[in-house]
Protein backbone atom coordinates (compact mmCIF):
# COMPACT_ATOMS: atom_id res chain seq x y z
CA UNK A 1 0.00 0.00 0.00
CA UNK A 2 0.88 3.91 -0.18
CA UNK A 3 2.16 5.72 2.62
CA UNK A 4 3.49 8.97 3.58
CA UNK A 5 6.97 8.71 5.00
CA UNK A 6 8.13 11.62 7.30
CA UNK A 7 11.31 12.90 7.98
CA UNK A 8 13.10 15.30 10.15
CA UNK A 9 15.73 16.58 12.19
CA UNK A 10 19.28 14.83 10.72
CA UNK A 11 17.32 12.15 9.34
CA UNK A 12 15.30 14.88 6.93
CA UNK A 13 19.12 16.22 6.17
CA UNK A 14 20.75 12.90 5.45
CA UNK A 15 18.23 11.84 3.16
CA UNK A 16 17.40 15.51 1.48
CA UNK A 17 13.58 15.45 1.55
CA UNK A 18 11.33 15.50 4.82
CA UNK A 19 7.79 13.78 2.83
CA UNK A 20 7.57 11.25 0.36
CA UNK A 21 4.86 8.73 -0.82
CA UNK A 22 6.05 5.26 -0.16
CA UNK A 23 4.85 1.87 -2.09
CA UNK A 24 5.49 -0.92 -0.02
CA UNK A 25 4.59 -3.76 1.60
CA UNK A 26 6.56 -3.55 4.76
CA UNK A 27 5.19 -5.49 7.60
CA UNK A 28 6.60 -2.87 10.32
CA UNK A 29 8.81 0.21 10.35
CA UNK A 30 12.08 -1.92 10.32
CA UNK A 31 11.24 -3.77 7.29
CA UNK A 32 10.10 -0.55 5.49
CA UNK A 33 13.47 0.93 7.03
CA UNK A 34 15.74 -2.31 5.12
CA UNK A 35 13.83 -1.13 1.40
CA UNK A 36 14.39 2.55 2.03
CA UNK A 37 17.99 1.40 2.41
CA UNK A 38 18.33 0.10 -0.81
CA UNK A 39 17.61 3.82 -2.69
CA UNK A 40 20.54 4.99 -1.94
CA UNK A 41 24.10 6.37 0.40
CA UNK A 42 21.44 9.17 1.61
CA UNK A 43 18.95 6.45 3.03
CA UNK A 44 22.22 3.89 4.49
CA UNK A 45 23.19 7.25 6.09
CA UNK A 46 20.27 8.25 7.97
CA UNK A 47 19.59 4.69 8.65
CA UNK A 48 23.22 3.61 9.95
CA UNK A 49 22.24 3.15 13.62
CA UNK A 50 18.61 2.76 14.24
CA UNK A 51 18.89 2.55 18.11
CA UNK A 52 18.94 6.45 17.41
CA UNK A 53 16.08 6.43 15.61
CA UNK A 54 12.43 6.88 17.05
CA UNK A 55 9.19 5.78 14.71
CA UNK A 56 5.45 7.67 14.95
CA UNK A 57 2.85 5.84 13.71
CA UNK A 58 0.16 8.29 12.30
CA UNK A 59 1.47 10.72 14.92
CA UNK A 60 1.81 8.43 17.76
CA UNK A 61 4.95 6.95 19.27
CA UNK A 62 5.62 3.40 19.13
CA UNK A 63 7.97 1.00 18.31
CA UNK A 64 10.05 0.06 14.96
CA UNK A 65 8.65 -3.52 15.13
CA UNK A 66 5.07 -2.45 16.03
CA UNK A 67 2.83 -3.83 12.93
CA UNK A 68 1.82 -1.25 10.44
CA UNK A 69 -1.28 -2.23 9.89
CA UNK A 70 -3.03 0.63 8.01
CA UNK A 71 -1.02 3.51 9.14
CA UNK A 72 -1.04 6.34 6.75
CA UNK A 73 2.03 8.22 8.06
CA UNK A 74 5.21 6.57 9.43
CA UNK A 75 7.56 9.45 10.75
CA UNK A 76 11.44 8.58 11.72
CA UNK A 77 13.47 10.88 13.04
CA UNK A 78 16.48 11.00 16.01
CA UNK A 79 15.24 11.33 20.09
CA UNK A 80 13.23 14.69 20.42
CA UNK A 81 14.85 17.65 22.04
CA UNK A 82 12.46 19.94 23.49
CA UNK A 83 11.65 21.89 26.28
CA UNK B 1 -6.17 23.77 28.88
CA UNK B 2 -4.37 26.22 26.23
CA UNK B 3 -2.07 24.68 23.95
CA UNK B 4 0.10 26.77 21.82
CA UNK B 5 2.71 26.14 19.25
CA UNK B 6 3.74 28.93 17.54
CA UNK B 7 7.25 30.84 15.83
CA UNK B 8 6.92 34.20 17.35
CA UNK B 9 8.39 35.72 20.00
CA UNK B 10 6.34 35.64 23.10
CA UNK B 11 6.41 37.19 26.73
CA UNK B 12 6.65 35.37 29.68
CA UNK B 13 4.74 37.95 32.02
CA UNK B 14 2.30 38.59 29.40
CA UNK B 15 1.17 34.72 29.38
CA UNK B 16 1.31 34.32 33.51
CA UNK B 17 -1.01 37.68 33.52
CA UNK B 18 -3.46 36.38 31.28
CA UNK B 19 -3.21 32.81 32.47
CA UNK B 20 -3.26 33.71 36.11
CA UNK B 21 -6.15 36.46 35.45
CA UNK B 22 -8.69 33.75 34.01
CA UNK B 23 -8.38 31.44 37.24
CA UNK B 24 -11.71 31.09 39.69
CA UNK B 25 -10.55 28.70 41.99
CA UNK B 26 -6.92 28.41 41.96
CA UNK B 27 -4.83 28.94 44.88
CA UNK B 28 -1.33 28.09 43.26
CA UNK B 29 -0.13 29.04 39.96
CA UNK B 30 3.09 27.58 39.01
CA UNK B 31 5.27 28.74 35.55
CA UNK B 32 8.44 27.29 33.84
CA UNK B 33 9.82 29.37 31.00
CA UNK B 34 13.08 28.02 29.50
CA UNK B 35 15.26 30.23 27.76
CA UNK B 36 18.11 29.69 25.18
CA UNK B 37 21.38 29.33 26.64
CA UNK B 38 24.60 31.07 24.62
CA UNK B 39 27.38 28.73 25.43
CA UNK B 40 29.85 30.47 25.91
CA UNK B 41 28.70 33.33 23.56
CA UNK B 42 28.77 31.55 20.17
CA UNK B 43 25.54 31.13 19.79
CA UNK B 44 23.83 33.02 16.89
CA UNK B 45 20.74 31.34 16.97
CA UNK B 46 18.69 27.94 17.55
CA UNK B 47 16.64 26.77 14.71
CA UNK B 48 13.64 24.22 16.62
CA UNK B 49 12.19 22.06 13.72
CA UNK B 50 8.94 19.92 14.98
CA UNK B 51 6.43 17.62 13.59
CA UNK B 52 3.22 19.75 13.00
CA UNK B 53 0.31 17.98 13.89
CA UNK B 54 1.84 15.45 16.19
CA UNK B 55 3.20 18.06 18.27
CA UNK B 56 0.04 19.46 18.99
CA UNK B 57 -1.41 16.06 19.68
CA UNK B 58 1.58 14.83 22.32
CA UNK B 59 1.26 18.40 23.84
CA UNK B 60 -2.60 17.83 24.25
CA UNK B 61 -2.32 14.01 25.54
CA UNK B 62 0.52 15.41 28.43
CA UNK B 63 -1.67 17.92 29.20
CA UNK B 64 -4.57 15.99 29.62
CA UNK B 65 -2.47 13.39 31.58
CA UNK B 66 -1.14 16.11 34.35
CA UNK B 67 -4.93 17.64 34.39
CA UNK B 68 -6.36 14.09 35.72
CA UNK B 69 -3.72 13.07 37.56
CA UNK B 70 -3.45 16.21 39.49
CA UNK B 71 -7.03 17.07 39.09
CA UNK B 72 -5.65 21.03 38.20
CA UNK B 73 -7.79 24.01 37.46
CA UNK B 74 -5.67 24.81 33.95
CA UNK B 75 -2.65 24.12 32.29
CA UNK B 76 -0.95 26.22 29.54
CA UNK B 77 1.91 24.93 27.23
CA UNK B 78 3.49 27.24 24.95
CA UNK B 79 6.60 26.12 22.55
CA UNK B 80 8.16 27.84 19.89
CA UNK B 81 9.65 26.62 16.26
CA UNK B 82 11.52 28.48 14.27
CA UNK B 83 14.87 30.34 15.19
CA UNK B 84 15.56 31.57 18.51
CA UNK B 85 18.46 33.93 19.60
CA UNK B 86 20.13 33.97 22.84
CA UNK B 87 18.51 34.11 25.77
CA UNK B 88 15.09 34.34 24.17
CA UNK B 89 11.84 32.53 26.02
CA UNK B 90 11.74 29.08 24.05
CA UNK B 91 8.69 27.54 25.65
CA UNK B 92 6.55 28.14 28.91
CA UNK B 93 4.48 25.39 30.91
CA UNK B 94 1.62 27.24 33.31
CA UNK B 95 -0.50 25.18 35.75
CA UNK B 96 -3.20 26.19 38.33
CA UNK B 97 -4.31 24.25 41.24
CA UNK B 98 -6.03 24.52 44.48
CA UNK B 99 -2.87 24.07 46.44
CA UNK B 100 1.19 24.49 46.04
CA UNK B 101 2.03 20.41 45.70
CA UNK B 102 -0.11 19.61 43.12
CA UNK B 103 0.85 23.14 40.47
CA UNK B 104 4.62 22.20 41.32
CA UNK B 105 4.28 18.35 40.69
CA UNK B 106 2.18 18.63 37.72
CA UNK B 107 4.81 21.56 35.79
CA UNK B 108 7.90 19.40 36.62
CA UNK B 109 5.99 16.33 35.13
CA UNK B 110 5.15 18.52 31.84
CA UNK B 111 8.75 19.23 31.55
CA UNK B 112 9.66 16.22 32.07
CA UNK B 113 7.56 14.78 29.37
CA UNK B 114 7.84 17.63 26.75
CA UNK B 115 11.79 17.30 26.87
CA UNK B 116 11.47 13.44 25.43
CA UNK B 117 7.81 12.85 24.32
CA UNK B 118 6.78 16.58 22.34
CA UNK B 119 8.63 16.33 18.94
CA UNK B 120 10.39 19.23 18.68
CA UNK B 121 14.18 18.97 17.78
CA UNK B 122 16.85 21.58 18.43
CA UNK B 123 19.94 22.72 16.03
CA UNK B 124 22.26 25.32 17.38
CA UNK B 125 24.00 27.20 14.76
CA UNK B 126 27.22 29.01 15.55
CA UNK B 127 29.21 31.69 13.46
CA UNK B 128 31.31 28.71 12.09
CA UNK B 129 29.17 25.31 12.53
CA UNK B 130 25.32 24.06 12.99
CA UNK B 131 24.58 21.05 15.15
CA UNK B 132 21.73 19.22 16.28
CA UNK B 133 21.27 18.93 20.03
CA UNK B 134 21.92 15.79 21.45
CA UNK B 135 18.99 14.03 23.59
CA UNK B 136 20.48 13.16 27.53
CA UNK B 137 19.95 10.29 28.82
CA UNK B 138 18.87 12.09 32.07
CA UNK B 139 15.74 13.05 29.93
CA UNK B 140 14.57 9.54 29.42
CA UNK B 141 15.50 8.67 33.32
CA UNK B 142 13.76 12.04 34.61
CA UNK B 143 10.24 9.93 33.07
CA UNK B 144 10.78 6.96 35.73
CA UNK B 145 10.32 9.00 38.51
CA UNK B 146 6.21 9.29 37.39
CA UNK B 147 5.56 5.76 36.52
CA UNK C 1 18.61 39.06 44.31
CA UNK C 2 15.50 40.60 45.36
CA UNK C 3 12.96 41.18 47.95
CA UNK C 4 9.25 42.95 48.30
CA UNK C 5 7.66 43.32 50.73
CA UNK C 6 4.70 45.79 50.60
CA UNK C 7 0.73 46.52 51.01
CA UNK C 8 0.09 47.16 47.60
CA UNK C 9 -1.56 44.66 44.59
CA UNK C 10 0.77 43.50 42.00
CA UNK C 11 0.57 41.43 38.98
CA UNK C 12 2.36 38.02 38.74
CA UNK C 13 3.34 38.49 34.85
CA UNK C 14 4.95 41.90 34.98
CA UNK C 15 6.90 40.86 37.96
CA UNK C 16 8.11 37.59 35.79
CA UNK C 17 8.55 39.64 32.81
CA UNK C 18 10.93 41.75 34.27
CA UNK C 19 12.94 38.68 36.22
CA UNK C 20 12.89 36.88 32.96
CA UNK C 21 14.58 40.04 31.04
CA UNK C 22 17.39 40.67 33.60
CA UNK C 23 18.59 36.99 33.24
CA UNK C 24 22.11 36.94 31.04
CA UNK C 25 22.89 33.09 31.35
CA UNK C 26 19.69 31.21 33.16
CA UNK C 27 18.43 28.42 30.88
CA UNK C 28 15.38 27.46 33.30
CA UNK C 29 13.18 30.13 35.56
CA UNK C 30 10.52 29.10 37.61
CA UNK C 31 7.83 31.03 39.49
CA UNK C 32 5.23 30.35 41.72
CA UNK C 33 2.00 32.67 42.79
CA UNK C 34 0.04 32.49 45.55
CA UNK C 35 -3.36 33.25 45.20
CA UNK C 36 -6.38 34.24 47.82
CA UNK C 37 -8.46 31.60 48.03
CA UNK C 38 -12.49 32.20 48.52
CA UNK C 39 -13.54 29.31 50.14
CA UNK C 40 -16.67 28.44 49.40
CA UNK C 41 -17.90 32.31 48.46
CA UNK C 42 -17.98 33.96 51.72
CA UNK C 43 -14.69 35.41 51.90
CA UNK C 44 -14.99 39.35 52.22
CA UNK C 45 -11.10 39.54 52.74
CA UNK C 46 -7.77 37.83 53.82
CA UNK C 47 -6.12 40.30 56.08
CA UNK C 48 -2.13 39.74 56.44
CA UNK C 49 -0.47 40.79 59.45
CA UNK C 50 3.81 40.92 59.60
CA UNK C 51 6.75 41.57 62.05
CA UNK C 52 8.57 44.75 60.04
CA UNK C 53 12.39 43.97 59.86
CA UNK C 54 12.34 40.43 60.93
CA UNK C 55 10.06 39.66 57.58
CA UNK C 56 12.59 41.12 55.36
CA UNK C 57 15.30 39.59 57.21
CA UNK C 58 13.61 35.99 57.35
CA UNK C 59 12.99 35.81 53.51
CA UNK C 60 17.09 37.17 52.88
CA UNK C 61 17.89 34.50 54.95
CA UNK C 62 15.83 31.74 53.34
CA UNK C 63 17.01 33.51 49.61
CA UNK C 64 20.58 33.06 50.43
CA UNK C 65 20.33 29.37 51.51
CA UNK C 66 18.41 28.51 48.41
CA UNK C 67 21.20 30.71 46.56
CA UNK C 68 23.83 28.80 47.31
CA UNK C 69 22.31 25.49 47.65
CA UNK C 70 21.45 25.10 44.38
CA UNK C 71 24.14 27.68 42.71
CA UNK C 72 21.13 29.78 41.13
CA UNK C 73 21.59 33.16 38.86
CA UNK C 74 18.95 35.16 40.88
CA UNK C 75 15.89 34.72 42.94
CA UNK C 76 12.91 36.65 43.93
CA UNK C 77 10.32 36.91 46.74
CA UNK C 78 7.62 39.50 46.49
CA UNK C 79 4.71 38.82 49.90
CA UNK C 80 1.63 41.02 49.99
CA UNK C 81 0.36 42.27 53.43
CA UNK C 82 -2.86 43.98 54.68
CA UNK C 83 -6.25 43.33 53.18
CA UNK C 84 -6.37 41.40 50.01
CA UNK C 85 -9.87 40.51 47.90
CA UNK C 86 -10.54 37.21 46.82
CA UNK C 87 -8.37 35.53 43.72
CA UNK C 88 -5.84 38.51 44.26
CA UNK C 89 -1.91 37.39 44.13
CA UNK C 90 -0.60 37.20 47.78
CA UNK C 91 2.79 36.76 47.27
CA UNK C 92 5.51 35.35 44.05
CA UNK C 93 8.89 33.82 44.15
CA UNK C 94 10.92 33.19 41.03
CA UNK C 95 14.07 31.72 40.87
CA UNK C 96 16.37 31.38 37.00
CA UNK C 97 19.15 28.39 36.98
CA UNK C 98 21.03 26.74 34.54
CA UNK C 99 19.34 23.96 34.44
CA UNK C 100 15.93 23.07 35.53
CA UNK C 101 16.04 20.75 38.22
CA UNK C 102 17.75 23.46 39.93
CA UNK C 103 14.68 25.98 39.34
CA UNK C 104 11.92 23.92 40.30
CA UNK C 105 13.37 22.68 43.75
CA UNK C 106 14.59 25.74 44.85
CA UNK C 107 11.08 27.11 44.23
CA UNK C 108 9.65 24.71 45.91
CA UNK C 109 12.01 24.93 49.15
CA UNK C 110 10.94 28.19 49.46
CA UNK C 111 7.68 28.37 49.39
CA UNK C 112 7.96 25.16 51.89
CA UNK C 113 10.28 27.67 54.46
CA UNK C 114 8.63 31.17 53.75
CA UNK C 115 5.03 29.39 54.55
CA UNK C 116 6.32 28.48 58.32
CA UNK C 117 9.60 30.46 58.64
CA UNK C 118 8.61 34.06 57.41
CA UNK C 119 6.47 36.14 59.90
CA UNK C 120 3.40 36.26 58.79
CA UNK C 121 0.01 35.99 59.91
CA UNK C 122 -3.59 35.64 57.88
CA UNK C 123 -6.82 36.16 59.15
CA UNK C 124 -10.05 35.60 56.99
CA UNK C 125 -12.51 37.85 56.96
CA UNK C 126 -16.16 36.64 56.15
CA UNK C 127 -19.86 38.88 56.72
CA UNK C 128 -19.99 37.57 60.25
CA UNK C 129 -16.61 36.12 61.04
CA UNK C 130 -12.86 36.86 61.40
CA UNK C 131 -10.50 33.85 62.11
CA UNK C 132 -6.74 33.44 62.18
CA UNK C 133 -5.70 30.86 59.72
CA UNK C 134 -3.99 27.78 61.77
CA UNK C 135 -0.66 26.65 60.68
CA UNK C 136 -1.22 23.11 59.32
CA UNK C 137 1.02 20.02 61.01
CA UNK C 138 1.94 19.44 56.46
CA UNK C 139 3.19 22.55 56.64
CA UNK C 140 6.02 21.82 59.49
CA UNK C 141 6.55 18.35 57.90
CA UNK C 142 7.44 19.73 54.37
CA UNK C 143 10.35 21.50 55.70
CA UNK C 144 11.77 17.50 56.65
CA UNK C 145 12.25 16.64 52.85
CA UNK C 146 14.71 19.79 53.16
CA UNK C 147 16.81 18.46 55.71
CA UNK D 1 17.29 45.14 81.92
CA UNK D 2 14.64 47.45 79.79
CA UNK D 3 13.36 44.82 76.59
CA UNK D 4 11.32 45.78 73.34
CA UNK D 5 8.29 43.04 73.83
CA UNK D 6 6.42 42.69 70.27
CA UNK D 7 3.45 40.43 69.98
CA UNK D 8 2.01 39.77 66.64
CA UNK D 9 -2.07 38.01 65.52
CA UNK D 10 -4.18 36.82 68.18
CA UNK D 11 -1.28 37.34 70.76
CA UNK D 12 -1.54 40.99 69.75
CA UNK D 13 -5.62 40.87 69.85
CA UNK D 14 -5.15 39.10 73.13
CA UNK D 15 -2.81 41.48 75.05
CA UNK D 16 -4.73 44.13 73.56
CA UNK D 17 -1.24 46.09 72.04
CA UNK D 18 1.42 45.09 69.74
CA UNK D 19 4.14 46.64 71.25
CA UNK D 20 5.30 47.76 75.62
CA UNK D 21 8.65 48.47 76.83
CA UNK D 22 9.40 46.24 79.92
CA UNK D 23 12.25 46.23 82.64
CA UNK D 24 12.44 42.90 83.56
CA UNK D 25 15.43 40.20 84.75
CA UNK D 26 13.92 37.11 83.44
CA UNK D 27 16.43 35.05 82.31
CA UNK D 28 14.70 33.35 79.31
CA UNK D 29 11.66 34.21 77.50
CA UNK D 30 9.77 31.21 79.28
CA UNK D 31 10.18 33.32 82.49
CA UNK D 32 9.69 36.16 80.77
CA UNK D 33 5.98 35.15 79.87
CA UNK D 34 5.73 33.37 84.00
CA UNK D 35 5.94 37.69 84.91
CA UNK D 36 3.58 38.59 82.24
CA UNK D 37 1.00 36.35 83.45
CA UNK D 38 0.98 38.35 86.55
CA UNK D 39 -0.17 41.15 84.68
CA UNK D 40 -3.60 40.74 83.84
CA UNK D 41 -6.56 38.63 82.39
CA UNK D 42 -5.35 39.46 79.33
CA UNK D 43 -1.61 38.12 79.72
CA UNK D 44 -3.34 34.88 81.03
CA UNK D 45 -5.63 34.52 77.76
CA UNK D 46 -2.62 35.01 75.19
CA UNK D 47 0.15 32.97 77.01
CA UNK D 48 -2.52 30.18 78.43
CA UNK D 49 -1.06 27.52 75.86
CA UNK D 50 2.65 28.43 75.30
CA UNK D 51 3.09 25.10 73.21
CA UNK D 52 1.28 27.37 70.61
CA UNK D 53 3.39 29.90 70.44
CA UNK D 54 6.58 31.14 68.78
CA UNK D 55 9.50 33.73 69.80
CA UNK D 56 11.72 35.66 68.28
CA UNK D 57 14.82 37.01 69.81
CA UNK D 58 16.30 40.70 67.81
CA UNK D 59 14.32 39.29 64.79
CA UNK D 60 15.54 35.51 64.96
CA UNK D 61 13.45 32.57 65.81
CA UNK D 62 14.79 31.00 68.51
CA UNK D 63 13.76 28.44 71.53
CA UNK D 64 11.43 30.18 74.73
CA UNK D 65 13.70 28.31 76.84
CA UNK D 66 17.08 30.54 75.49
CA UNK D 67 19.00 32.76 77.15
CA UNK D 68 17.50 36.47 76.69
CA UNK D 69 21.21 37.63 77.16
CA UNK D 70 21.21 41.03 75.58
CA UNK D 71 18.49 40.58 73.88
CA UNK D 72 16.74 43.77 73.20
CA UNK D 73 13.59 43.22 71.57
CA UNK D 74 11.42 40.09 72.35
CA UNK D 75 8.42 38.81 70.19
CA UNK D 76 5.65 36.43 70.55
CA UNK D 77 3.09 35.14 68.15
CA UNK D 78 1.48 32.41 66.75
CA UNK D 79 3.29 29.58 63.83
CA UNK D 80 3.28 31.45 61.26
CA UNK D 81 1.28 31.18 57.90
CA UNK D 82 2.79 32.70 55.39
CA UNK D 83 2.87 31.71 51.46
Amino acid sequence: MKRDVLYFAWVRERIGEGRETIESDAATAADLIEELRQRGPNYEAAFADITALRVAYDQELTELSAALGETQEVAFFPPMTGG
Amino acid sequence: MEIRVEAAPFDPGEILSAFTARQTHAGAVVSFTGLTRDLGGTLQKMEIEHYPGMTEKALTDIASEALTRWGLEDILILHRHGALHPQEPIMMVATAARHRKGAFEAADFLMDYLKSRAPFWKKEVTSDSAAWVNAKDDDETALTRWQ
